[in-house]
């Protein structure tokens, strides 16, 4: 359960990104954060894991206020979110494979669990071969599968997708959101964001317009503009 | 909590150390100049330091003693000299030796000397050593009490010369290796630094994916740590290497200059290459590290 | 005039991302490039920007082969190149003006019109008011957009652009298309990597489309899929 | 081809250390820790030397004249030693003067030579003073055939030993400089290095847009040139400091040993840092930047 409480966000350079932002997310809900370039996607996203603070206003997950959230309690916190970053930030000196287990790793994953998940989640996202690869060494629709895998791997309760799609083909991008579609349908929160209007009139889900910080349409089944 | 292993993080050390090679090269070859030149001065200083040791010399003072004594007062005066504590060595010196230096010191006019030898007109002394110049006003003082003692003379003018040079000498290389100490882990430090800074995007990628503070540092450190020591063993070969040339070089043309053999010095030198390798290592880690693991 | 000739690219770990394609695009064309992720698109754009070398076959751009091009004229064969890569690559020590601007200075173009063009550019792609930003101070969508400024900045001869609305909203994508458009009407050549179907159906330009490292179709209008 | 401007370079550069604010600052710290050790060393090698020289005394022989020479013989001999080339200075010594300097030295027992006063049964002398021992053979073969010269002594063996210390000293120390110099150029050229290689990707992108590989490298060579001079001047005001502050409390201990005032080296010690902090940074980021500027 995510509950945005009137949020405000202000960038250090004086943008507002977010502006009064009130905003309830149930467990087990699929959300499409859709908007223009620059409406503040991102920075939602970016206030959920923590990696920005919110100017004013809170944010509640899960009971628990996590604009409050001490500096030793984030990694905790972070663990039960499996995130795609719109840049990907995958690890430039560790394999595929790496990349992948080293999200478990964090968690203290016994070594033989580790074995046989990242195999397993790679193949999901049809990167079978590619495991012992550097990211640099991937298409750009391949990393971002990467990252797919590696937000999948501690089967997080909340999956937040930030354009899981930007740089894969219709095909594979109808596959991955049958995928997370999949994984909300067994009880997992999963928001993303996209700006494929395709994917987001097909599926007919709950809709989150943002535009300018401000969200100026939010309906289930609600159509893309 | 689930446990965590030990080979994890030692894995992900040298993967660190071994992925990162340019820079983990510059931040060994770094840190091993500084040990080198760390240990070549303290080397150099340790020499020094012996060689100075050998002017001790001058620490000793000539208790003449009164003419025409009978043999028993001047055991009686000697017995009473050695119970000075201060006096390390008591040694007694008769009229006909101290002649016979002073003719020699003479060199080309000893022949000056001849004729006191058939009635010489000096009298016996006594040289006394001490170990250190402050002891020389006690002693000076127990003297003056004892009968018998005609005069003495010390050598305070050329025990002060030495011993300001000694201190002038020790203070200006002691000095100058705390600097270099000190410039030393400033610069490993800062090597360590740039190399932790060039890897900046890593560190916060751990942290999105949510690993704790301790969890990121401990490869990092024990990357350092391992650095550290890679460049200490390193350093301590080329110190070697290094040392035993100037010995060869050096030992030929003099001999009054004693050289410490390096077999000596090694354990020390190795001890404390390790010691300072590791700990910069871990220190320089730690310190980048606190600024990029708390986000 | 681009010629590629039995061109063969093997990335040193073994992957056959290109395999014996030949193509002919002419100056002044439109193209769009579409496949699966991992077709070898976006390599195919790397060879024609010489950042990766062929393995075997020839590409000939305007009479030149610059398979055989020394390391010397890259540079000068690069600046008659407009390229947005799919990740940006934009510099983030340098604001938005002086990333636009650095491909400028490169050519020697005189201060004065630099203070001139770059404004204009950043007006194009609607970002006026970010000049003064880092990159890391933009959203996806935006870096992409000074990715496209940069591109434009030195009125190259050919325009290559790798997925250049892979982030971005469907209004502005649709914008940035038809700029893309307006430039190629006024005698450039353009290349377009993208995986929005909706695009490419709508434009009705040349398609070529990749998979697996060959060319399966390449025809005018023609149709994703 | 169009023109490019001079303040475009130096701007860029300037940027590039300002934006990049913990690596330059890492690169000039090490930099100047470097000059520093570099300056105190020399500083230090400058001193000893100067103060070594002041040992040259031992340079004389004494030469001793035939009894009974006359007064226009004795002058002719001295007008022949003069004439020795490598003779720098000839003094003379009556016989009187010899036999107060022996009584002189006897101490305590000056008293013997009372006799001899009356009738002194030395001769008179010279004292030839010379200035590289390397000369004492000529001198000495040139004496041999001078009618009236009994024999000569030499302190060849003081003389040696003391221009062996001095050699020894001075090769152990120019030893150590060089060392010194060679570590330090090693180290700032391998920070230089680190700081490049952290920004490998910007140049990658530089090349991608068209740059040239002179384009790209002039404003880091300039980084490179400007922090070079920012560190030497930094180290420069340290050394001076560091050296007034050792001169200060090292100055009231011991009178024998001259320290040389910094004015009289601070030219030179500013020049040699400039040249060195400019120089290596110049070229540590060539050297790292022809690997990344190939691409
Ligand atoms: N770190 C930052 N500092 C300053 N401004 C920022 C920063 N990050 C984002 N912004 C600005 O905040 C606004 C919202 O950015 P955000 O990244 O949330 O947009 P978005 O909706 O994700 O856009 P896109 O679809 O292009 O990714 C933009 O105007 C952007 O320029
Ligand atoms: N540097 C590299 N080293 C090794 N293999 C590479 C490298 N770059 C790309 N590849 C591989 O070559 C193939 C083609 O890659 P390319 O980037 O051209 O795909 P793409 O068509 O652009 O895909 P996308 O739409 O996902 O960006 C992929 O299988 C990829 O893994
Ligand atoms: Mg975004
Ligand atoms: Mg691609």
């Amino acid at each position: 359960m995510i509950d945005f409480v009137h949020v405000v966000k202000t960038y250090p350079n004086g943008t507002v990104a977010l502006n009064d932002i009130t905003l309830h997310i149930d467990d087990g809900e699929f959300v499409f954060v859709v908007g223009a370039s620059g409406a503040g996607k991102t920075t939602l996203m970016k206030l959920i894991l923590r990696e920005e603070k919110v100017t004013s206003g809170k944010i509640i997950v899960d009971d628990v206020d996590i604009t409050k959230l001490s500096y030793f309690k984030v990694p905790h916190y972070r663990r039960n979110l499996g995130v795609v970053f719109q840049d990907f930030r995958l690890f430039p000196k560790k394999t595929i494979y790496e990349n992948v287990a080293f999200a478990m790793q964090v968690v203290g994953t016994p070594m033989k669990v580790i074995k046989r998940r990242v195999p397993a989640l790679l193949k999901t996202v049809n990167l079978s071969e590619k495991s012992k690869c550097f990211p640099n060494e991937l298409s750009g629709g391949e990393q971002q599968r990467v990252a797919l895998a590696r937000a999948l791997a501690n089967n997080p309760s909340l999956i937040i997708a930030d354009e899981p799609t930007g740089n894969i083909d219709p095909k594979m991008s109808l596959e991955i959101m049958n995928l997370l579609l999949k994984i909300n349908k067994l009880g997992k929160t999963v928001i993303v964001v996209t700006h494929e209007k395709n994917l987001v009139d097909y599926y007919k889900q709950r809709v989150v317009i943002l535009d300018h910080g401000t969200i100026i349409d939010d309906r289930v089944g609600g159509m893309y503009e | 909590m689930r446990r965590y292993r030990v080979s994890y993080f030692i894995g992900q050390a040298l993967q660190g150390i071994w992925r990162n090679g340019v820079m983990s090269f510059a931040s060994i070859a770094v840190l091993m100049s500084c040990l080198v030149v760390l240990g070549a001065f303290t080397l150099l200083v340790v020499n020094i330091n012996t060689n100075l040791e050998n002017l001790d010399e001058a620490n000793k003072i000539i208790v003449f003693l009164d003419y025409n004594l009978t043999e028993e007062q001047i055991v009686d005066i000697e017995r009473q000299i050695k119970k000075i504590k201060e006096a390390e060595t008591v040694k007694r010196i008769t009229a006909d030796e101290a002649l016979r230096s002073l003719a020699k010191r003479a060199g080309e006019n000893a022949l000056l000397y001849d004729d006191y030898f058939k009635d010489n007109p000096l009298s016996d002394s006594f040289e006394i050593t001490y170990d250190d110049v402050k002891d020389l006003t006690t002693i000076e003082f127990e003297l003056q009490s004892i009968e018998g003692v005609r005069k003495y003379r010390d050598q305070r003018y050329i025990v002060n010369l030495i011993s300001d040079i000694k201190s002038g000498v020790l203070f200006v290389f002691l000095w100058f290796l705390v600097m270099l100490f000190i410039v030393s882990v400033f610069i490993i430090i800062n090597t360590i630094k740039l190399s932790v800074y060039s890897r900046k995007n890593e560190i916060s990628i751990m942290r999105y994916v949510g690993a704790t503070g301790w969890f990121i540092s401990l490869p990092f450190i024990l990357e350092g740590a391992i650095i550290g020591l890679f460049a200490s063993i390193i350093a301590y070969f080329v110190e070697e290497y290094l040392y035993k040339s100037l010995v060869g070089s050096l030992g030929i043309s003099i001999e009054i200059i004693t050289l410490i053999p390096f077999s000596e010095l090694a354990g020390g030198i190795l001890a404390v290459f390790i010691i300072i390798g590791v700990t910069t290592g871990i220190m320089g880690s730690s310190i980048s590290l606190s600024k990029y693991t708390k986000k």
